[in-house]
């Protein structure tokens, strides 16, 4: 049987990949997915640990995680397509109007 | 199954308000007034705050647990309410100039307030999370609404990737707690931490770091600061307001209540980081307002400083800090939400009036208002006998006491810091000429109506804090 | 096995050049961890991951990429993704002792074999966190109204 | 040196005597204008009169043993320090009162005459009322603390009567320099003063009342005693125009000439005098003080009059010899023969004050001018000037049965009974250049052909009766005034007999009358040889006043430029401190102290400005340092354990 | 709460806050209304606190009229009021010299209202200060009588009104934030050594510490205190204030603001320190007297009048400085004096030079000379005051700083005959000044115009003239009253007897911590 670690270690590697995503990519769309990437790594581990401590709130956890997965990308694509309308540009790092 | 819904009410209540105000909205026409939705928010809140104090001294703990009512959570949303409600009076006229869809507007501000009061009430992960998430949820939109202004969008950006981030690392903490504990109940943690304190996994305390990193990033901390300058810049002013005061609280309350009293007992561990970061994010705060031309981004600015400043609260712990923590805020509430609704004020569609230059001659051109933001400034600059002053008399009292002097010294030599931004918006408004024109400015009573609540209210702090002092004594007892 | 499948696919998410290979790409690290979840006794929940986020985001996301097909191909390179990418590398660096400690190597409890199916997932959902539940209605309420103010193309 | 301890007697009516001339001073201040010339004029006089009656009466009533003592109110208290507003008349004070009254009276009456004309009379005559007013303070007040208080008063009168023609920048350069100078020596004054009372108050004395100062004196180490004379004697050099602070008094001439002659002649300038005498029981108690004061008066007394030989000017000539008359003085008070220094100081006032007088008269008569070198042949047109002129002038250079040939020879006997034949010897030669610059001035002024221009010939006229008749009696005085002090081998000093209770054996060196006698004798001849000369350089013909100019060597031209001590004392002092308040002010302050200031702030903005620059705008900057800040965080976390 | 009776010091204190309020309800056009509602008020304050004068037991040194209500009582922080014989003649001043100032606002035209009331608040700043006798309280009255100065410089100043106005708060603000923390800790120590939470001044001065603590604390409070004096390094905030404030401004600032310094070193920080202040001494000893020389070595340089008389003040607040740390009867009295004494002279001055600016609009000296024949009054009373700064005897200023010097020359002759230096640059760059403004010849013509003083003016200075002279013939009547109080603080201070016995302050201080 696989030990517990062996999931966290994976769910952990997900997560610093979608954090990789979010940091590097020019892209909005994508950077949204690294953090869908980051929040389902997170998944990962809840069930793991549901798993192994034989409890259910950890499955449930997930479930709510997914609404509010579901919910920030809905609001972050409804972000990404008005700033869209304002400059033809999908790289975060064109947003320059706000600093110092 | 029996459940007692009677805690929820107000949260209800407001639910319910922010239900009615939508649909109340869809069968008025475009161009018609909306005065209405006002007034029904209103109502509500109005409603939800007489059943808050109803409430007052009620201890329960509903749903298994996951969530309490106590004084604590009551205390909170009354400043929540508070903020909602001076927000929404503050905002009218600037919604209705921006082209901002009202109904969505005050619906918003609505549900953003009760993923607060959940926040505050929340005694167990899940529903802290879900509370979070509302709130951030509307925060984002509510930033983003003003869609012809490309600022307003590019600060939601920012805003939500960042928020966004942060999220993934909170889970991430909530996860492992889960994961060492066995579970997402607040109770059930803090037992855990009791009773076996000797052999945490290692990644309870990691679990623990995470969770305080979301924290640190929702109430603006330095290094987690950087999205607050844009946002808050870029956000509608109104919005502005309502995001320094009553997220910045519900982060607070949230943090009180589950790292400072359920899991006190990683107290210990992230005590020397918390020093860093407390020292670090008022001085930084300070430091790069000073140089702003935009009063609102230098009030951003200066949020951040007084985020420090909260934090004294928190480093000192839960013996000395918690009611100084509790008073601050509700002084912080009232001459923040007030220098913002000046500001909004000021602004325009085309022209927003931010700058340091559009208040010249304010003060003799619109006494009222000059008066109020000189008000606003010096109790932010902590000059007795305001609101501001009593505020930082208690934290750095409780620094003093609690061994902590070089905060405290720290924290004085900050606020001197603060006296030079703060008092150029004195400077520009009473002894410099031109700026904006007087008449200009929105006349609506109703936000010099929030714009006078907050001056009173500051003043009465200052003056005559003692029952709020009592009141945040006894709200912070009751998460005992 | 497919850990290494899943950290594949996933960094294919993350380094892909275009959009929609990304977006596919995403699709199937999302199933492999439907698999997970399903080997991790958790049917129900593997099933809603399927049905979800491959279901109902994925199709959105794929939306909103065909709405506004960025005419412009992404820079990428340089000295910003290596930073990145290493800071990244030292969070898993990081991540890794944390969790790969001898306590979390215990085996699993000896399950029965109604955990994770559908009544538990059902009973705990509805008893435990019926609060929850009523928070994300709310929460998706407050995005659908987020969405539709900030999407809707003004007339 | 004990003293027979005088009796006290209350006596209430002497606080009038100074009073009513502040009364005076006050209404004219006031009402003066209202009043007009006349009537103010006519009032100050009046009061200064009044006075003087008062003080003969109290003399009248006074006996050399007792004392009148009149106590007003207690004026300062602190602690157990206490001071009192009182006033006190004994045989001395008398003597002042008498002085300082009388003279003062004459004066103000010349001043009637001499100012007439002057447009800024009524404040003139505020001016010197508040002036008697103070000087009386000086001289009555029992305690030391107001005797400083009259001290500082006539300071501020001859400040404001120097400056009087305010609108020539000299008079008010020199009337500053009075009183800064003045103030200098003040600072000892005060100094002296505040040691006093703290040796005493350490030995549980709080006092500066002279008889109680007189009865504890002894508690004092010889040493401190040494401190506190020499103190108080740096004040007197100031006031009395010793070396080295005599250097206002020529400038102080800058006023009008009644001014010189009671201020700057009679009265103020001798307070030193008094002030020493008034506490000889403290300087008997400190020798070496004693012989360094004796040493500054018969260096001062040379040094004026060999200045005074060369000077053109006839009011410097006349200032240069009160100078040096006071150095006698104080030769005197050096040698312990308080009563010697107070006797000449009397005489002193009445000859100096006539030949002031006179010169006014003079300087009326040609309105203005005071060059010497263009007068001449006034006898002839002003007579009675002329002679009361020429009584004053022998009685200065001390010719025989005149006042200042009492005194003077007094001091020199006791120079040179008391051994010390430098100091004899310096008094001597100056008694010689006494006598001679005296007649030259005689002879450059009355003797000769006029060298006045015309229009100043035009209209030469003897001064009205208003203001001769001061000068007659005052010519009186310095003929008579000296015979009450006439030495033992004629019909014997009432004056000795009169302070001798005072003083005590003070004086005790009477050596053999034929020693005494010859001594006169020496200094007689020296006397007539110094009139001669005068009288073969100047007498015959003033014609070539201007050629001796050219003659002389360089000692003559350090005597005219006064050795240069004005020129020395600002290349010393003065510049060397406005530079260095020139380098506080311009460098120190602006740069230095406020340079930190201001520096902090810039600081503050510039790493403001420096640090807002992390606030890119770059959304995943920020992303960047989120991370930055959690693996720090982490990092930590990890290290723990 | 406030149901006790109100006490007379507290009508005092709110007779201003009362005036203001009533002008701010004033329509803004009806100056004249405005200005005779400010003079009343300030007036009646007078009138009142003369009747407290009159209430006022000067044979005791405990402080009297005392009224205590609770304000924070959780805290330990209470309302308490009370005066002494040192705080009372403080309030007079402050009260007497407010007509005064108001009445010399006269010129000021735009933003009346506005100013006016400022004028009203700055007084109940300063009075609460005084009166105070909570620590709390006190910082609370310290800090609220920054804002209408600050007010009062940069709207109605001169050219560089905000500079001076900035760099007035900045720095006052620098010392007193750490006095706060100061405070703080003291209370705490308090509340740990009693297990009473309180802030009360007569029940802190109990407490003891030991010295190290004490020093720390009263290194804090000297320094806020030292800035408000100034002494000598922390004096530079002064010449911009006063240059740029108005006339009222500067005559408030240097009559009374400043005495806040001096009054805050003899109400707290030496009593509340002894051990830490007596050990302070000779270095802030030597301070006041650099300063003194250093002040009066600037001030004969300046080309502006008004700075000139700023750094004279520096130099006589230099005095003060140095009677208060002699730490005995004379010393301290004369200290309170010349407090008394420089805010009437100095006022005074500052009057007289903002008249000959209304009337020609210029400070600079070389503007001037030969005023004598144009503006004969002008120039005598300048003369008096003049020599009253000077301190010439037989005016106020002598009693002051011949006591001063007393009682220091008793404790460290030669820094006082250093200091006594002082008063012969006094008199040098006071007549320096006085000659080359009213004497010699009359060159500029523009000064042949002006106009003797009006009757406005005469009535402002009248007032303070006959008190310059009333206090230098006859002080008496207030020392005789100081002195109780003074006892009183000495012995808290040491066991003195008022007698100048010769302490040199460590030996003192050892000989206490050898009786420990």
């Amino acid at each position: 049987m696989v030990p517990l670690h062996y999931y966290l270690l994976v769910s952990a590697v997900v997560f610093a990949i979608g954090v990789i995503g979010v940091l590097i990519r020019r892209n909005l769309i994508v950077v949204l997915m690294s953090v869908e990437l980051m929040l389902n790594a997170v998944n990962l581990t809840f069930v793991a640990f549901s798993r192994f401590l034989g409890s259910m709130e950890g499955q449930v956890a997930v479930f709510f995680v997914m609404a509010v997965a579901a919910a920030e990308a809905v609001i972050g694509l409804a972000i990404i397509i008005s700033g869209f309308r304002h400059r033809q540009s999908l790289d975060p790092q064109e947003m320059q109007l706000l600093k110092w | 199954m029996d459940v007692d819904f009677t805690p929820l009410l107000p949260t209800a209540q407001l639910l319910v308000t922010a239900l009615v105000v939508m649909l109340r909205d869809l069968f008025i026409e475009e161009h018609e007034p909306k005065c209405i939705l006002v007034f029904l928010s209103l109502v509500g809140i109005g409603l939800a705050a007489g059943e808050t104090l109803a409430l007052w001294g009620v201890q329960e703990s509903a749903f298994h647990d996951s969530i309490v009512l106590d004084n604590f959570a009551h205390y909170f949303a009354l400043i929540f309410m508070l903020a909602a409600g001076l927000t929404i009076l503050s905002s009218i006229d600037y919604v209705r100039q921006a082209g901002i869809h009202e109904g969505e507007f005050y619906a918003l501000v609505l549900f953003a307030t009760v993923g607060m009061m959940l926040m505050a009430a929340a005694n167990d992960l899940m529903v802290f999370f879900l509370g979070l998430e509302t709130m951030s949820i509307a925060v984002y939109v509510l930033t983003g609404m003003w869609r012809t202004n490309s600022r307003s969008s590019e600060a939601a950006m920012k805003y939500f990737l960042m928020g966004a981030f942060a999220t993934g690392f909170l889970l991430y903490g909530i996860a492992l707690i889960y994961g060492a504990t066995g579970s997402t109940n607040l109770d059930l943690i803090s037992d855990y931490l009791a009773e076996q304190p000797s052999e945490w996994p290692l990644y309870l305390i990691g679990g623990g770091f995470l969770l305080l990193i979301g924290f640190t990033f929702k109430v603006g901390a330095v290094p987690f600061h950087f999205w607050v300058p844009d946002v808050y810049e870029g956000a509608p002013t109104p919005v502005t307001g309502f995001m320094s005061v009553a997220v910045k609280a519900a982060a607070f309350a949230a943090w009180a209540r589950i790292l400072l009293h359920k899991l006190s007992a990683l107290d210990s561990d992230w005590l020397f980081p918390l020093w860093v970061i407390t020292i670090g994010t008022m001085t930084l705060g300070n430091l790069l307002a000073i140089t702003q031309s935009s009063v609102k981004r230098m009030l951003a600015y200066s949020s951040i400083a007084h985020a420090g400043y909260l934090l004294i609260a928190i480093v000192v712990g839960a013996e000395w800090g918690g009611l100084p923590l509790l008073f601050y805020v509700l002084t912080y509430s009232f001459m923040t939400i007030g220098a913002f609704a000046v500001l909004s004020c000021l602004s325009e569609a085309n022209n927003q009036r931010e700058n340091y230059r559009d208040f010249a001659g304010l003060g003799f051109k619109r006494p009222f208002l000059g008066l109020a933001m000189s008000l606003f400034m010096l109790s932010l600059a902590g000059f007795p006998p305001l609101g501001g002053f009593a505020g930082k008399f208690y934290v750095f009292r409780a620094a003093v006491l609690s061994g902590h002097i070089g905060l405290a010294i720290i924290g004085v030599l900050n606020s001197l810091l603060s006296v030079i931004y703060y008092l150029r918006v004195i400077v520009a408004m009473y002894m410099e000429e031109g700026g904006a024109e007087g008449k200009s400015f929105r006349q609506a009573s109703a936000v010099y109506v929030a714009i006078a609540v907050a001056a009173i209210g500051t003043l009465y702090l200052g003056i005559l804090p003692a029952s709020a002092l009592n009141w945040s004594r006894i709200a912070f007892a009751s998460l005992e | 096995m497919l850990s290494a499948l899943l950290i594949i696919t996933s960094l294919m998410v993350v380094f892909l050049r275009n959009v929609v290979h990304c977006a596919l790409a995403l699709v199937a690290a999302l199933f492999i961890i439907a698999v997970f979840f399903v080997t991790l006794q958790a049917p129900m929940v593997g099933v809603l991951q399927v049905l979800i986020y491959a279901g109902a985001i994925m199709v959105l996301f794929l939306f909103v990429i065909m709405l506004l097909s960025p005419t412009t191909r992404e820079r990428g390179g340089g000295v910003w993704w290596n930073l990145g990418t290493v800071l990244a590398l030292i969070l898993g660096g990081l991540l890794v002792p944390l969790l790969s400690n001898s306590e979390s190597a215990r085996d699993p409890l000896a399950s029965t074999e109604t955990f994770g199916s559908p009544e538990m997932l059902a009973k705990s959902l509805f008893n435990d966190f019926v609060l929850p539940f009523e928070i994300a209605s709310v929460l998706l309420l407050v995005a659908i109204v987020g969405a539709v103010v900030l999407a809707k193309r003004e007339r | 040196m004990v003293t027979s301890t005088p009796s006290i007697v209350a006596y209430d009516l002497l606080r009038w005597i100074p009073l009513i001339p502040l009364l005076a001073s006050v209404v004219n201040l006031f009402w003066g204008r209202a009043l007009g010339k006349k009537t103010a004029g006519a009032l100050a006089c009046a009061a200064v009169g009044a006075s003087f009656a008062l003080a003969v009466y109290v003399f009248w009533q006074l006996s050399a043993t007792t004392i009148f003592r009149d106590l007003v109110y207690a004026w300062i208290e602190s602690g157990s320090f206490q001071v009192n507003l009182s006033f006190q008349v004994d045989a001395l004070t008398a003597v002042m009162l008498l002085v300082v009254t009388g003279i003062g009276f004459l004066i103000h009456l010349y001043s009637l005459g001499y100012m007439g004309h002057d447009e800024g009379m009524v404040r003139f005559f505020v001016y010197l009322n508040l002036f008697i007013f103070f000087m009386l303070l000086l001289v009555m007040g029992d305690n030391l603390l107001i005797l400083f208080v009259g001290w500082e008063g006539v300071g501020l009168c001859s400040y404001l009567l120097i400056g009087f023609w305010y609108h020539d920048h000299n008079n008010t350069i020199a009337g500053n320099k009075a009183f800064i100078v003045n103030r200098i020596g003040d600072f000892g004054f005060v100094l002296g003063i505040f040691l006093l009372v703290t040796e005493l108050g350490r030995q549980g004395i709080w006092t500066l009342d002279f008889l109680e100062l007189q009865k504890h004196v002894q508690m004092l180490s010889p040493t401190t005693i040494g401190w506190i004379t020499v103190l108080l004697f740096i004040g007197a050099t100031g006031k009395s125009a010793q070396i080295p602070l005599f250097v206002w008094l020529p400038d102080a001439m800058a006023g009008p000439t009644p001014v010189s002659a009671l201020i700057h002649a009679a009265t103020m300038v001798t307070a030193g005098v008094y002030m020493t005498a008034r506490l000889h029981f403290l300087f008997a108690l400190a020798p070496l003080t004693l012989s360094l004061i004796a040493w500054i008066g018969a260096a001062t007394a040379f040094f004026a009059a060999t200045i005074a030989l060369t000077q053109h000017d006839i009011k410097k000539v006349l200032a240069y010899s009160t100078v040096s008359q006071l150095g006698y003085m104080f030769l005197a008070v050096g040698l312990g023969a308080f009563s010697a220094a107070i006797f000449h100081l009397f005489t002193h006032a009445f000859f100096k004050a006539c030949l002031f007088l006179g010169a006014g008269s003079v300087i009326h008569a040609l309105d203005g001018e005071q060059d010497m070198r263009k007068m001449g042949g006034l006898k002839a047109h002003m007579p009675r000037t002329y002679w009361t002129y020429v009584v004053a002038t022998l009685a200065i250079a001390g010719a025989p049965f005149t006042a200042g040939f009492f005194s003077k020879d007094l001091i020199l006997w006791q120079a040179f009974s008391h051994g010390s034949l430098i100091l004899w010897g310096a008094g001597f030669v100056t008694a010689g250049m006494t006598a001679f610059y005296m007649f030259r001035q005689l002879f450059l002024v009355f003797y000769g052909e006029c060298r006045a221009d015309d229009h100043a010939k035009a209209h030469l006229h003897e001064s009205p009766a208003v203001m001769t008749l001061p000068l007659v009696v005052l010519a009186i005085g310095s003929i008579f005034a000296g015979w009450l002090g006439a030495p033992e081998y004629l019909w014997g000093s009432r004056w000795d007999h009169w302070l001798q209770p005072l003083f005590g054996g003070a004086e005790a060196h009477h050596g053999s009358v034929t020693a005494e006698i010859m001594v006169t004798v020496i200094t007689l001849a020296i006397v007539s040889v110094g009139i001669y000369l005068a009288y073969v350089k100047y007498g015959r013909t003033g014609a070539h006043v201007g050629a001796s100019a050219g003659a002389g060597g360089m000692l003559y031209r350090l005597s005219l430029n006064k050795y240069y001590v004005d020129e020395i004392y600002d290349a010393i002092f003065v510049r060397p401190f406005t530079a260095c308040s020139q380098f506080f002010a311009e460098f120190i302050d602006p740069q230095i102290i406020d340079g930190t200031v201001n520096g902090v702030a810039a600081a503050a903005r510039g790493a403001s400005s420096i640090w807002v620059g992390i606030q890119t705008g770059n959304v995943q900057h920020y992303l960047a340092a989120f991370l930055v800040g959690a693996l720090a965080l982490l990092a930590y976390c990890l290290g723990q354990v | 709460m406030l149901g006790v009776a109100i006490g007379n010091l507290t009508i005092v204190l709110a007779i201003p806050v009362i005036g203001a309020a009533m002008i701010m309800l004033t329509p803004r056009r009806q100056t004249a209304a405005l200005f005779s509602l400010a003079l009343l008020a300030s007036g009646l304050a007078f009138v009142w606190s003369v009747i407290v004068f009159s209430l006022f037991d000067g044979m005791s040194g405990e402080m009297q009229l005392v009224e205590r209500v609770p304000w924070m009582p959780s805290f330990g922080i209470e309302y308490i009021v009370g005066v002494d014989g040192i705080s009372i003649f403080l309030v007079l001043l402050t009260t007497f010299l407010m007509p005064i100032a108001i009445l010399a606002s006269w010129s000021v035209t735009e933003k009346v209202k506005e100013y006016l009331i400022f004028m009203l608040l700055l007084e109940t700043g300063m009075l609460g200060a005084f009166v105070a006798l909570d620590l709390f309280l006190f910082y609370v009255f310290w800090e609220v009588m920054l804002v209408p100065m600050y007010f009062l410089i940069g709207v109605w100043g001169g050219t560089r009104r905000i500079y001076a106005a900035i760099k007035f708060v900045i720095y006052t603000m620098a010392g007193s934030l750490l006095m706060l923390v100061a405070i703080i800790y003291l209370a705490a120590r308090h509340a740990e050594a009693e297990q009473a939470l309180t802030f009360d001044l007569l029940k802190l001065y109990d407490l003891h510490l030991p010295l190290d603590e004490q020093a720390w604390l009263f290194a804090a409070f000297a320094l806020s205190f030292a800035i408000k004096v100034p002494l000598f390094p922390f004096h530079t905030w002064l010449p911009d204030a006063h240059v740029e404030a108005p006339t009222a401004g500067s005559v408030i600032l240097a009559g009374v603001l400043l005495k806040l310094g001096t009054y805050g070193f003899l109400r707290f920080a030496i009593p509340l320190f002894p051990d830490a202040a007596l050990a302070a001494a000779p270095y802030i000893i030597a301070l006041a007297v650099i300063g003194i020389i250093y002040g009066a070595a600037v001030a004969m340089m300046q080309s502006d009048i008004k700075k000139l008389v700023a750094y004279s003040s520096v130099s006589h607040l230099g005095f003060v400085m140095l009677g208060l740390f002699a730490f005995n009867m004379q010393g301290i009295q004369g200290a309170v004096y010349q407090m008394l004494n420089h805010g009437l002279s100095t006022g005074a001055l500052f009057l007289l030079v903002g008249m000959i600016y209304e009337r020609r609009h210029t400070r600079m000296i070389d503007a001037f000379g030969g005023l004598w024949k144009p503006v004969p009054l002008f120039s005598a009373l300048l003369l008096v005051i003049t020599f009253s700064s000077i301190g010439l005897p037989g005016l106020n200023g002598f009693v002051g700083e011949f006591l001063i010097l007393l009682g220091a020359f008793a404790v460290a002759p030669r820094w006082t005959a250093a200091a006594a230096t002082g008063v012969i640059l006094g008199a040098i760059y006071m007549l320096w000044m006085y000659r080359r403004v009213i004497l010699g010849p009359l060159t500029n013509p523009d000064n042949e115009k002006l106009q003797d003083l009006g009757v406005r003016e005469r009535i402002m200075l009248a007032p303070i003239l006959a008190l310059v002279v009333f206090m230098g013939v006859y002080p008496q009547p207030f020392l005789y009253r100081m002195q109780p109080a003074i006892d009183v603080t000495l012995k808290r201070i040491i066991a003195v007897t008022p007698v100048a016995v010769n302490h040199h302050p460590q030996a003192v201080l050892k000989s206490k911590s050898d009786g420990r």
